[in-house]
């Protein structure tokens, strides 16, 4: 029981851990596409935690199955979001950012 | 429920999506910052459990308003865009 | 239940793919309502419609996922979007942000439909990758880094999506274990 | 230790806050469409834990309904908004006409 609640505490820790990650990146990488990978993964990446955490914490299969759920409907929004933005971005003739030569 | 820092950052930032999205200057802009705002404030109806709110706000409020505010900003562009170059007379009288 | 007989069957045609559907969308609807038994009134129409849509939307036969290959690429997709937070992670938190972003090409062997959108949706969640365009054959990728993803890690990807569908690729260098 | 679910929530929150700004402060109009992709997120994990710290186990719908949302906003983005191309190649999106 005690374990249950230390390893649910450990994983939440971490997903935080990986949305601030997510947040420096979007701070600091240079164009939208790069933008597009730290919140595509990184982010998606910590809600993944913070689900398994919470499933940790649920009163019921049904119950941490929905939070499961939860979690593949985010993957799958955001994967589907990102290529429609970086498609779009592409479109428009935004060009990618290309770092200190070729 | 007394108030937590929670809910004080979600006010501020409720408070500052509002008054950017009405002195906003341009239409996507505004409606994009329409559709944060519904979104923060479903999760202030959240905080104040009340999830049936929540849903209404974050479905309707935000999402379908803002779908049809989105379709109206590309219309109003098209338009525009028809009606700006010189050539486009003829669009504009097809478009009646 | 069965109202009109002949009807119901138009839509659910082939036996054995609707009773997986109204399997899946019954444990979908027993997931949604968190194991509540009560519910299970409205449950059975939302369960018909479900599979009724379904088969509207999406007629059978047009995928089919093998499930070998299935829990290969879960396996698979699990560990690289593990790996691809991780990796992203670290570089967002690198103290000198040194990236080389660039734009790549991809000749897909997988043939237009679902494969190609998992494919395009599954390579934005792995390690440094984000799908930016599906025009004809060519998938355009955004790489964040030109060091950290290879061509060969593009092509095992598409190997396993082939894999899930139970589809075999024709030529070239990633096509391991397209069993049926 | 009960706290830790609406600590991590603030925590998130100010994340947000941060992206939020980021985001919404361009420089191009692609930039601004990220904000449905990190509501589909960081929305998400807060409602979740809200409904954890609260004991509203109903908010688990909500933020399924954000999810969803999130997909739908990233569409209509992408579809709607920008329905003209600014290259001359637009003979596709003239094809849509008002009646």
């Amino acid at each position: 029981m005690i374990l249950t609640e230390l390893a649910s505490t450990v994983l939440l820790l971490a997903g935080g851990a990986f949305f601030l990650a997510g947040t420096v990146g979007l701070m600091r990488f240079p164009d939208v596409y790069c933008r597009l990978h730290a919140l595509a993964k990184v982010d998606n990446l910590g809600l993944g935690l913070v689900v398994l955490g919470l499933m940790l914490r649920a009163d019921g299969l049904a119950q941490a199955l929905k939070l499961g759920l939860v979690w593949l409907l985010a993957l799958a929004a955001s994967a589907t979001v990102a290529y429609l933005v970086a498609r779009r971005a592409l479109r428009r003739g935004i060009a990618p950012w290309r770092g200190e030569g070729p | 429920m007394s108030l937590s820092p929670f809910d004080l950052l979600l006010a501020v930032m409720l408070l500052l999506t509002a008054w950017r999205a009405l002195v906003a200057p341009d239409p996507f802009r505004a409606t994009v910052l329409f559709i944060v705002f519904g979104l923060l404030m479903a999760l202030a109806w959240a905080r104040l459990s009340a999830p049936d709110i929540a849903l209404a706000e974050a479905a309707i409020g935000a999402g379908l308003t803002g779908a049809l505010l989105l379709d109206a900003v590309g219309h109003l562009r098209a338009v525009r865009r028809q009606s700006s170059p010189p050539g486009g007379d003829k669009a504009r009288e097809a478009a009646k | 239940m069965p109202d009109s007989e002949h009807r119901r069957s138009a839509i659910l045609r082939p036996g054995f793919s609707s009773l997986l559907s109204v399997a899946l969308f019954g444990g979908l609807w027993w997931v949604l309502a968190e194991g509540a038994w009560r519910a299970w009134g409205v449950g059975a129409v939302t369960v018909i419609a479900a599979v009724a849509a379904s088969h509207l939307l999406w007629p059978p036969r047009v995928a089919r996922v093998s499930p070998v290959g299935l829990a290969a690429f879960l396996f698979f997709f699990l560990w690289q979007s593990l790996r691809g937070g991780l990796v992203v992670a670290a570089l967002a938190l690198r103290p000198r942000l040194r990236l080389r972003p660039d734009l790549h090409e991809l000749d897909l062997r997988l043939p237009p439909g679902p494969a190609r959108v998992l494919l395009a949706d599954a390579l934005s969640l792995m390690p440094g990758t984000v799908s930016a365009g599906l025009a004809g054959d060519t998938l355009t990728v955004h790489l964040l880094d030109r060091g950290l993803v290879t061509e060969a890690d593009l092509r095992q990807a598409e190997g396993k999506v082939a894999a899930l569908f139970g589809l075999k690729l024709s030529a070239g260098e990633g096509g391991e274990g397209a069993g049926d | 230790m009960t706290d830790l679910p609406l600590a991590l929530a603030l925590f998130l929150l100010a994340n947000l806050a941060v992206a939020l700004w980021r985001v919404l402060r361009g420089p191009t109009q692609a930039d601004r469409m990220l904000v449905a992709v990190l509501f589909g997120t960081t929305g998400v994990a807060i409602l979740l834990l809200l409904a954890e710290a609260q004991g509203v186990p109903a908010l688990v719908d909500a933020a399924l309904v954000f999810a969803l949302l999130a997909a739908i906003a990233g569409a209509a983005f992408s579809v709607r908004a920008w329905r003209q191309s600014t290259r001359p190649d637009g003979a596709k999106e003239r094809a849509h006409d008002p009646d």
